[in-house]
């Protein structure tokens, strides 16, 4: 009951894994397999990392979903029209990037409901999405080169798990060792507090919703790579995911706040549940039961636990 | 010596829509003096501090630093002149220790592109060391209580050599010894050449502290000098209105209360509680029989709060029995255990009778509770002020009795009532209780229990923040509560209130009942020795105790 | 006069085969000199019997809807003919107050797909099956499936997947790593409803086993799976539906209708050719 | 501007209804178009009115959707097993009311975020849904009777509008006049503060959720009925639509609390845009453009306006 309570949901991760791997010592329970799970949580944890930061400040950004889909389509239809690798790439970025200045700037400057702003913008780029792509599949003229950016191992890790590795120390050590990072953290626990001392609120707000929407537009590219091809409603399945990710990991460590580390242990849970359903065969409509349950269970055990003190 | 200030305020004004908090407000400080402002709840002092700390712009007026007029456009623009605030409803992230919440705002120390957490902690220990050497640096602020989280805002405001350093009612939560240690830090900082600006509504600590004065008045300055000059009376009387400038004409009149106009005639409270605070102070049972021999209204055998803390106790009828201790020693913890706001185990009775579950089970027995954090525990801030009124008894407020549906007018007649004897000043029953001034706040909390019938009171700082006359208002209404046969269990940290009130009085150190004293032994020496852990008969200063 | 407004409804523009029927509609149109928009409503019914009641009050001139079931909107269907407004319906099915339904037929599609791969794996092998029942043309095929393997005993089923969509691609390819984990060596064929499982299906294979002899079929003639086959990827076949022609002729029926004629046929058959490396003229080893 | 200032989206909405009017007077312009509107916002307004009572405690549900889906599976579920229309309809509303006392039982009592309580929960409820209509679309069966629940008028009025008008009226008088009106609103200022006045906070709350829940399975029981089939992502589309409502309604009156008149309006806006652009022929992906940018012109123009004091 104290591990419970002191370690969450990590806790109940290792014990997700510990029960797979023995229900499916064969299949789950394997190095390759764990090392699998480690690639297709890849874009989810990075996607939620971005969510992270502006769950940090208290704040929602549903339009990362519609960011993912854009970069997408937008790398692709760049490749078809012949765009190099690299300027695609940037211009993808910083599209993305732009994109959740806005959002932010929407939020801290003129005070709309994250929840709304974030919503209604991500309906517009959603709509831009379509203008590209004219609603179509895209995936012709999309170099070999960038999709080994989303694909392959390098020395046995798979590159998605690389790019997740590299994006989540840089952003742990942003939230977690930076003046920036505490100011976030601040300006969520008490926006006036932040404002009493005069933290820059607005241009922080505006940089995390920034960062976020590009992270975003990086796994959008990922997906692409991964996928070679790009879907106009590509990112649909991060939204609620991504979120689910990092409230499992709120509970995690720390006082209940959004961190990296939790992040990357909820996109954990949800990617080892996912995996774990398959690879026991359970059907389709069972699996969707199982994983609410065990969601429900990884974030109540440590509650539970907490009351019974 | 001539008056030379450094820093001068001339003739603020400030509205928000038609309330004027700042009316013509004055106020000079000098280099290194301890500068008191003094006003009655809502005469403007916290809206002039802010107005100071750029986080409200003046409708009109000047700031003059060393005889230039500047504009402070935001705090950082403050902070840059070498102001620091201490702002009456803290502000500290909930989930930061005192460390983090010192270091908000400034340049963190780094090693490397990384900011450097052992010398954030080493640097604010030592600021710490000086003023709070109890205070928990490690502990989430959420978790410490509002003693605690003061002495965290002015170790953050101490952080960094200053000009000024503006303390807005910095010990209305904190008991004596240690206001006292926060009084020799004042001095210190004063004779280190920094101003001090001291916003309090305890006068003796005012007399006591400050070189000089002003005094605020329905936003305007009526009167400034030399606290040599004055007295406590004389302060009052400024404070009031009363005396030498007068009732105050073209006021605003205000719907919950005809604002201010005849409070000079009226009210300024009992002062004979004031007027002699000194122990022995035997106040006798306010039903005016003898406290013993009675059934006791509530009995209690409990275990509450952090691990250890246990109490027995009994309350009498017509006793207003008063609890004493140090910042954090669990008074506030045994005040919600009792109200079942907390777990605790043991065992508790009202008349004789088990009470139900939790805070609904005490109020149908008739217990009634004013918490200490007015913010966090006390109002919620979405609802109007006269739906706070009567959020804890909404179903009195019924147009049929066995309808479920509140009756508007029935609920602005309370709150017109309630506002009335407490001298609620607001824009109006309609508006936020964000809007209302910091003491005002605290009387809403105390006015939602009048007006029913109650047997067990329990106040935590019930006055926290109100000004000498509500004060005697909330006094009298306690008096009242207690000789209509009721128990009342008052925790504060105000030794002068608990001179006037209590008929005896629990000392609490470290969640421990360490001493009872009433009659002969309830002197003031004893109580506050006893809070510092100390056997009551041999009493020690605390001044000895804080080094 | 006033060009004629023709409204083009869907609730899945952005899949593939939908998006293709569209586009050729769009050109004809245009050859025809109608105005056509197109709305989309994400795969959302009750906004498209929304969406239908407002071209309805716009009083359009013709209804096309692509690749849903009237009856699945049959009161608004119906009062869009009570209006006088024709409604054709492309890839959808036949009901009341339909002027036209150019279509494949689903269940053949079905079955072509499953005689196919059956034929493939010698009428007896594993296959895993990824199949989304809530569209009810998809859900035929998964019909013909369920014929197709009575008739087969030897044929089973030993894992199936509900695909999610949207991101239909990522979905099936992490459900095919995972499956490829536990019974990798089992599996002898994946029968995909469409062609966008079939991709899902061919990247985790050629990514972590792609020495298997697992072959992939599906329905539609998706241009991506199409370019798979020639590759010679593990995708064996794709069911296609020549959406170019179903386009092409629910457009010209509706000149007919729009000309005051009557079809002589409510429903039309487009045709279903089956493509694989020997139709696309490659020989794979 | 002191319009925008006061009555912020309430005043939007008539600018809308206006500039559309103007546009195109013969259609969008009529009474009978008008009508139809009212009519077409109803399934979403009465979802929305529900999120608004858990939103009024400042909390999420997100098993709306799920619950709209579930809802509607299992009416057609009972409809094909020959259960009468009564006893279909009692026990859907009964089984929605039920899946929302859980929900907000694991909010009040556990302390787990709603987010993700219902995030998690809605992901099991999906699974149910599934389960019980083997992932199909079902059709057969639906009585006629109860299909004119949910279609064709009285007295000139679409019957979904009465059902709209019935479930408005009732809960803005819960909301507003009752004692458990007021609770709600001081839970949702203050938790700690309404726990400590002694209100019956986890109660209260169950309470809240039962009853979103409960408007959920009401609008799913409609759209069946609307449609003559049901689908089992079919409220799929209702989730993002309904939390915009309540927010653009947050910004219509009072200050920035949700209620039910806002989240009328907030409804109203999004269904006026979608017909309004759909009658004037503009494509789907300007559709998404112009939808995302009139909602954030909506919310932004009351904050402008209050900016410039
Ligand atoms: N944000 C606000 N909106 C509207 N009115 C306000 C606001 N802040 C303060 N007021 C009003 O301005 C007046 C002055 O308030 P202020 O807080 O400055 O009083 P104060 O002197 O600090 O009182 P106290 O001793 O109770 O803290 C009061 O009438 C108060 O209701
Ligand atoms: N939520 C909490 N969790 C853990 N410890 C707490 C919590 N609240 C208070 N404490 C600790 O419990 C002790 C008693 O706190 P309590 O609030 O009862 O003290 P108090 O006498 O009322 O002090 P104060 O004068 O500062 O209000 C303190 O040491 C405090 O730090
Ligand atoms: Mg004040
Ligand atoms: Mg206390």
């Amino acid at each position: 009951m104290i591990l419970f309570r002191r370690y969450g949901t990590l806790f109940a991760l290792a014990l997700i894994v510990l029960v797979f791997a023995v229900a499916s010592p064969q299949a789950f329970g394997t190095v390759s397999n764990l090392v699998n799970i480690t690639q297709q949580m890849s874009l989810l944890a990075i996607v939620a990392i971005g969510a992270t930061l502006v769950m940090v400040l208290g704040e929602f950004d549903l339009s990362v979903s519609a960011v993912v889909s854009f970069a997408g389509i937008s790398a692709a239809a760049l490749f078809a029209a012949g765009v190099p690798i690299a300027i695609v790439m940037l211009a993808v970025l910083a599209a993305s990037l732009a994109m959740g200045a806005v959002s932010g700037f929407l939020v801290a400057r003129y005070r709309v409901p994250s929840f709304i702003a974030t919503l209604a913008f991500g309906t517009v780029i959603g709509g831009l999405t379509f203008w590209i792509s004219n609603g179509a599949t895209l995936f012709s003229g999309i170099p070999a080169v960038f999709r080994d950016l989303g694909r392959g191992t390098i020395l046995g890790v798979p590159v998605p798990t690389l790019w997740l590795a590299g994006v989540a120390v840089v952003f742990w050590l942003l939230l977690d060792k930076t003046e920036f990072g505490r100011r976030l953290y601040a300006i969520g626990g008490n926006r006036e507090a932040a404002r009493l001392v005069g933290l820059p609120v607005r241009r922080d707000m505006v940089v995390a919703f920034a960062l976020c929407a590009a992270l975003a537009g990086l796994a959008g590219l990922l997906l692409t790579a991964r996928l070679g091809s790009a879907h106009p409603t590509g990112g649909g399945g991060y939204l609620l995911q991504a979120y689910a990710a990092v409230f499992l990991g709120m509970t995690a460590f720390r006082e209940g706040e959004p961190s990296v580390p939790g992040t990357l242990v909820g996109a954990a849970i949800i990617a080892v549940v996912s995996n774990g359903l398959t690879i026991l065969g359970v059907p389709s409509f069972l699996q969707d039961l199982l994983t609410g349950a065990i969601i429900l269970a990884a974030v109540l055990v440590r509650n539970v636990a907490r009351e019974e003190r | 010596m001539t008056f030379a200030p450094f820093l001068a305020l001339d003739g603020l004004v400030k509205h928000f829509g038609a309330t004027k908090a700042l009316d013509g407000a004055d106020l000079a400080i000098e280099a290194g003096s301890v500068h008191a402002l003094v006003g009655e709840n809502g005469a403007g002092k916290s809206t002039l501090i802010k107005t100071l700390s750029g986080l409200y712009q003046p409708d009109a007026g000047t700031i003059r630093l060393d005889g230039a007029p500047v504009t402070i456009d935001g705090p950082r623009a403050a902070e840059a002149m070498g102001l620091r605030f201490i702002h009456q409803e803290l502000n500290l992230v909930p989930h930061f220790d005192a460390v983090g919440n010192a270091w908000i705002g400034r340049r963190h120390p780094r090693r490397g592109p990384f900011i450097d957490g052992r010398a954030m902690r080493a640097k604010v220990a030592e600021v710490a060391a000086r003023i709070a050497p109890d205070l928990p640096l490690d502990r989430p602020a959420a978790r410490l209580t509002p003693g605690q989280r003061q002495m965290a805002e002015i170790v953050r405001a101490l952080m960094e050599p200053a000009r000024l350093v503006v303390m807005d009612e910095p010990t209305s939560s904190l008991s004596e010894g240690e206001a006292e240690r926060l009084h020799a830090v004042v001095r210190q900082l004063a004779a280190e050449g920094c101003a001090v600006l001291f916003i309090s509504h305890r006068l003796d600590e005012v007399l006591d502290l400050c070189g000089r004065y002003t005094v605020l008045r329905n936003g305007r300055t009526v009167g400034a000098g030399a606290i040599a000059e004055i007295d406590r009376a004389g302060l009052v009387a400024r404070m009031s209105g009363q005396g030498t400038l007068g009732t105050g004409s073209g006021e605003p009149s205000l719907p919950l209360r005809e604002r201010v106009g005849e409070r000079g005639t009226t009210s300024v409270s009992p002062v004979e509680s004031f007027a002699s605070p000194a122990f022995p102070h035997p106040n006798p049972p306010h039903k005016g029989e003898g406290a013993s021999g009675q059934k006791p209204v509530l009995a209690a055998d409990l275990a509450f709060g952090p691990a250890g803390s246990r109490i027995a106790m009994q309350l009498r009828p017509g006793e207003i029995v008063g609890l004493y201790g140090l910042v954090g020693a669990g008074r506030s913890s045994l005040l919600r255990t009792l109200w079942g706001a907390t777990p605790g185990r043991g065992l508790i009775a009202i008349d004789g009778q088990v009470p139900g579950h939790g805070p609904a089970g005490r109020i149908a027995r008739g217990m009634a509770y004013v918490p200490e954090d007015r913010r966090r525990e006390g109002l919620a801030l979405a609802l109007s002020i006269e739906d706070n009124l009567a959020l804890a008894h909404l179903a009195d407020f019924r147009a049929r009795r066995s309808l479920p549906l509140p009756s508007k007018a029935k609920i602005r007649a309370f709150a017109k009532r309630t506002g009335d004897r407490l001298r609620l000043v607001a824009a109006g029953p309609d508006s936020s209780p964000a809007t209302l001034s910091g003491g005002n706040q605290q009387k809403l909390l105390f006015g939602r229990w009048l007006g029913r019938p109650i047997r067990v009171l329990l106040v935590d700082e019930p006055t926290r923040g109100v000004d000498v006359g509500a004060k005697g208002e909330i006094h009298a209404e306690m008096r009242r509560i207690a000789s209509d046969g009721a128990a009342v269990l008052m925790a504060t940290s105000d030794i002068e209130e608990l001179a006037a009130l209590s008929t005896r009085v629990l000392v609490l150190h470290a969640g421990r009942l360490v001493a009872e004293l009433d009659g002969a032994s309830l002197t003031r020496a004893a109580v506050v020795a006893a809070a510092f852990g100390h056997a009551p008969d041999e009493p020690r200063p605390p001044s000895e105790l804080s080094a | 006069s006033h060009a004629a407004d023709v409204a083009v409804l869907t609730p899945y523009q952005s899949s593939v085969a939908t998006n293709q029927m569209i586009t050729v509609f769009q050109d004809k149109a245009k050859a025809a000199g109608w105005n056509a928009t197109v709305v989309d409503t994400r795969g959302d019914m009750g906004q498209l019997a929304s969406r239908i009641e407002d071209v309805v009050n716009a009083k359009v001139a013709a209804i096309v809807l692509v690749s849903v079931d009237p009856t699945q909107i049959q009161d608004q269907v119906s009062a869009a003919a009570a209006a006088g407004i024709p409604v054709v319906t492309i890839d959808g099915g036949k009901a009341p107050g339909v002027a036209l339904n150019v279509t494949s037929d689903n269940f053949e599609l079905g079955t072509k797909l499953s005689d196919f791969l059956f034929e493939k794996l010698g009428g007896k092998g594993n296959i895993v099956k990824f199949f989304h029942s809530a569209h009810p043309g998809v859900h035929q095929r998964e019909l013909a499936l369920d014929a197709a393997l009575k008739k087969n005993p030897d044929i089973k089923v030993i894992a199936e997947h509900y695909v999610v969509v949207p991101g239909p691609i990522d979905d099936v390819r992490k459900a095919t790593e995972n499956l490829l984990k536990s019974q990798g060596d089992q599996i002898d064929a994946v029968w995909a409803a469409w062609d966008e499982p079939a991709i899902g299906a061919q990247l985790a294979i050629e990514a972590d086993k792609p020495d298997a002899k697992i072959i992939i079929a599906g329905i539609d003639g998706n241009p991506q799976a199409i370019e798979l086959i020639k590759a010679c990827s593990h995708i064996k076949g794709t069911v296609s539906q020549d959406f170019d022609a179903m386009a092409g002729l629910a457009a010209e029926g509706l000149a007919g209708i729009l000309a005051g004629k009557t079809p002589e046929k409510a429903e039309i058959y487009a045709p279903a050719k089956l493509i694989t490396p020997e139709t696309l003229g490659v020989t794979c080893p």
